[in-house]
């Protein structure tokens, strides 16, 4: 059972990570690693509990504060990004489905 | 078998991505990122060399004989910190010269230098 | 008792791998930021929750569902709090979610300039 | 890119956790992941995120680097197999810190044993150099501060406190747990994994945490500059101190031993006060290398205020609408 939550938390995090790479935005990219460190922390306590160590649980912790951190340096700094260069992505969809209808 | 050997490739295509990085790129910060990735093959190489078959973590309980080498964790984990540090000044030169030359382009403060002499 | 305790961490564990599963399948194919967001963030706070109660149920150790209790009050607290930060910087820097056709198509021109 | 950096990180975390390597997997988690992310975005803030997109001589580049990767695979078939446990690495000191740590030094956790004890010249070393680099960076980047100005901080303060009050309240939950967390793995370090070096990043990361929400300049006044700047030569004295203690005690220099009449507790006692004066240092070299990071990018002050003006109107106008 847990090998089976493991399994599923890896292709959770290959998705996201290909949204990752993929992510036409800035927030995108950001959402995606939001998602693959709280999966992160998942899969250590999964991985704690199948090697049978338990100590790992540490690490998890560590994992989640940290990420916290980061999405917040993150966001904190990017408020003085030039954000321009990702918006075409929007205008354009928008006008595509303006053409469309 | 040899492919007994695998870690050993990972962490040559790892520290192959550094390096190319570090000539090819012109920018400082890629310079640094690709530093970086060189030298976490390091860390891979080492940590890679303490795993021992059917061990487990070097933190004494009871009923285990078998475990990882303790030796390889130690010196990679200062490095680890030690690795920031040096990537911090690193980062911090890369200000200053932002500052001083008004560019991170390898190219273009190399020309300001050679107008000056 | 303990086929009950055993059957209710499977439980949890499988649906939570389900969520995770969902989650990621919603990062990557909703159409846009918003909707994406909302994907990750609703599925992934509860997969986590049903995963680490599936794990406490697991081993009745003190310390070790001390430390998952902690886990998943940091999940909790945290990931709700990231996504909103998340969430309110893209509307500050002018992300508009994509409309459907006739809805409110001037509001997006005008905060693109 | 410096997203994929953060995963980056993320992921070789999750490898040294597959390798056993716990307390490696601790540092790389709060050093790879968060504080160099934060750094290199800092950076990147302050000089620009343009680059030219042409390279130089990539061909050449690539032909170095596939012989020297060529050359580097030809050197590994001599290599011992994955896992295996005649590898000459495992054969020589590594049986002597596995089998003997106990008797020798009473610390589980070996890791510990070998970076506090048997290595423990190495790791002053080491110790000595993160505090070069902190005060290197303090060379390159301290801005003389003006005075700061009390209705200035208010009025950053007012808009941070509407753009940020969710968060805020969050913080002030949290980083009471974080501290707690912190002090925990240091002085667990002896049991589980932990010790100095991740406690001292966990410690600053919570003020880092703090000076991103409530404004640097709040920051620095909760945590003054010239203190941590003390604190972090502090560390390094009081790991120095120890060896000199133990020297004047008649043992040798970072010789435990000698420092209580039981061997045992003697080492105990060295180890926590050493792995202390690691936390020390690292955490206010840390959070000195972030207040100097971020003192230089809000260093302009005009540049500064006009950016949050700015965003405060934005969110009016779109309010309004």
């Amino acid at each position: 059972m847990i090998i089976a939550a493991t399994l599923a938390i890896l292709v959770a995090m290959i998705l996201a990570i290909s949204r990752g790479i993929v992510g036409p935005t800035f927030y995108d990219r950001i959402l995606a690693v939001n998602m693959f460190g709280t999966k992160t922390v998942l899969l250590i306590s999964l991985l704690g509990f199948v090697m049978g160590r338990p100590e790992f649980l540490d690490i998890a912790m560590v994992y989640s504060l940290i990420n916290f951190v980061s999405v917040i340096g993150v966001l904190h700094f990017s408020d003085s990004f030039d954000t321009k260069y990702s918006q075409p992505n929007y205008i354009q969809d928008n006008e595509a489905s303006k053409e469309d209808s | 078998m040899i492919l007994g050997l695998y870690n050993y490739w990972v962490v040559v295509v790892l520290m192959m991505i550094g390096l190319y990085i570090v000539i090819a790129h012109g920018n400082l910060i890629k310079k640094i990122v690709g530093l970086n990735i060189f030298q976490t093959s390091v860390f891979i190489l080492y940590i890679s060399i303490a795993k021992v078959e059917g061990g487990t973590a070097p933190i004494l309980i009871d009923g285990v004989i078998q475990y990882s080498n303790p030796l390889p964790h130690v010196l990679i984990l200062t490095a680890i910190v030690v690795g920031i540090a040096t990537t911090a000044l690193g980062l911090a030169l890369t200000v200053r010269i932002k500052e001083a030359y008004g560019s991170i382009e390898e190219d273009e403060i190399q020309a300001k230098d050679n107008k000056e002499c | 008792m303990d086929i009950v305790i055993n059957i209710g961490s499977s439980v949890c564990l499988l649906l939570g791998s389900f969520l995770c599963l969902t989650g990621g399948v919603g990062i990557l194919r909703f159409p846009d930021f918003y909707t994406r967001m909302h994907a990750a963030g609703v599925s992934d706070t509860l997969a986590a929750g049903l995963i680490l109660a599936g794990l406490m149920l697991q081993i009745p150790d003190g310390i070790v569902v001390l430390k998952l209790m902690m886990i998943l009050l940091m999940t909790l607290f945290i990931n709700p709090a990231a996504s909103h930060a998340l969430a309110q910087a893209a509307m500050r820097n002018g992300h508009m979610p994509v409309l459907k056709k006739n809805e409110n198509i001037e509001g997006v021109e005008q905060s693109n300039p | 890119m410096v997203m994929l950096s953060g995963i980056y990180g993320l992921l070789s975390a999750s490898f040294f956790v597959v390798m056993d390597a716990v307390d490696v997997a601790f540092t790389e988690a709060s050093v790879g992941a968060g504080i160099s992310t934060l750094l290199m975005l800092t950076t990147i803030t302050m000089v620009g995120r343009q680059e030219e997109t042409e390279r130089h001589k990539p061909i050449l580049a690539l032909v170095t680097v596939f012989i020297t990767g060529a050359l580097l695979v030809y050197g590994t078939l001599d290599m011992p197999y994955f896992g295996s446990k005649e590898a000459p690495a495992n054969l020589h000191v590594a049986p002597h810190f596995i089998n003997d740590s106990m008797k020798e030094v009473g610390v589980p956790n070996m890791v510990t044993a070998v970076l506090a004890s048997y290595r423990g010249f190495d790791t002053f070393g080491e110790v000595a150099v993160i505090f070069t680099a902190g005060v290197g960076v303090l060379a390159l980047l301290s801005v003389v501060r003006r005075p700061e100005d009390d209705a200035e901080i208010e009025a950053v303060n007012d808009s941070m406190h509407q753009q940020h009050l969710i968060l805020r309240v969050l913080i002030k939950i949290l980083i009471p747990f974080i501290f707690l967390f912190a002090f925990y793995v240091q002085f667990h370090g002896d049991y589980g994994p932990g010790g100095g070096f991740q406690a001292g990043v966990i410690f600053a990361a919570a003020i880092i945490l703090y000076a991103m929400l409530f404004g640097l300049s709040t920051a620095r006044r909760v945590i003054n500059q010239s203190l941590i700047q003390f604190l972090s030569a502090a560390g390094v004295l009081v790991y120095g101190c120890v060896g000199l203690v133990s020297i004047l005690s008649g043992g040798n220099f970072l010789d435990y031993n000698v420092l209580l009449s039981d061997p045992i507790s003697g080492q105990h006692l060295g180890i926590l006060l050493i792995e202390l004066g690691v936390g020390i240092t690292v955490a206010s070299v840390m959070i000195l290398i972030f207040f100097n990071f971020a003192g230089r990018k809000d260093g302009r002050p005009n540049d500064y205020c006009n950016q949050v003006n700015n965003s405060d109107i934005n969110i009016e106008t779109r309010g309004s609408k």
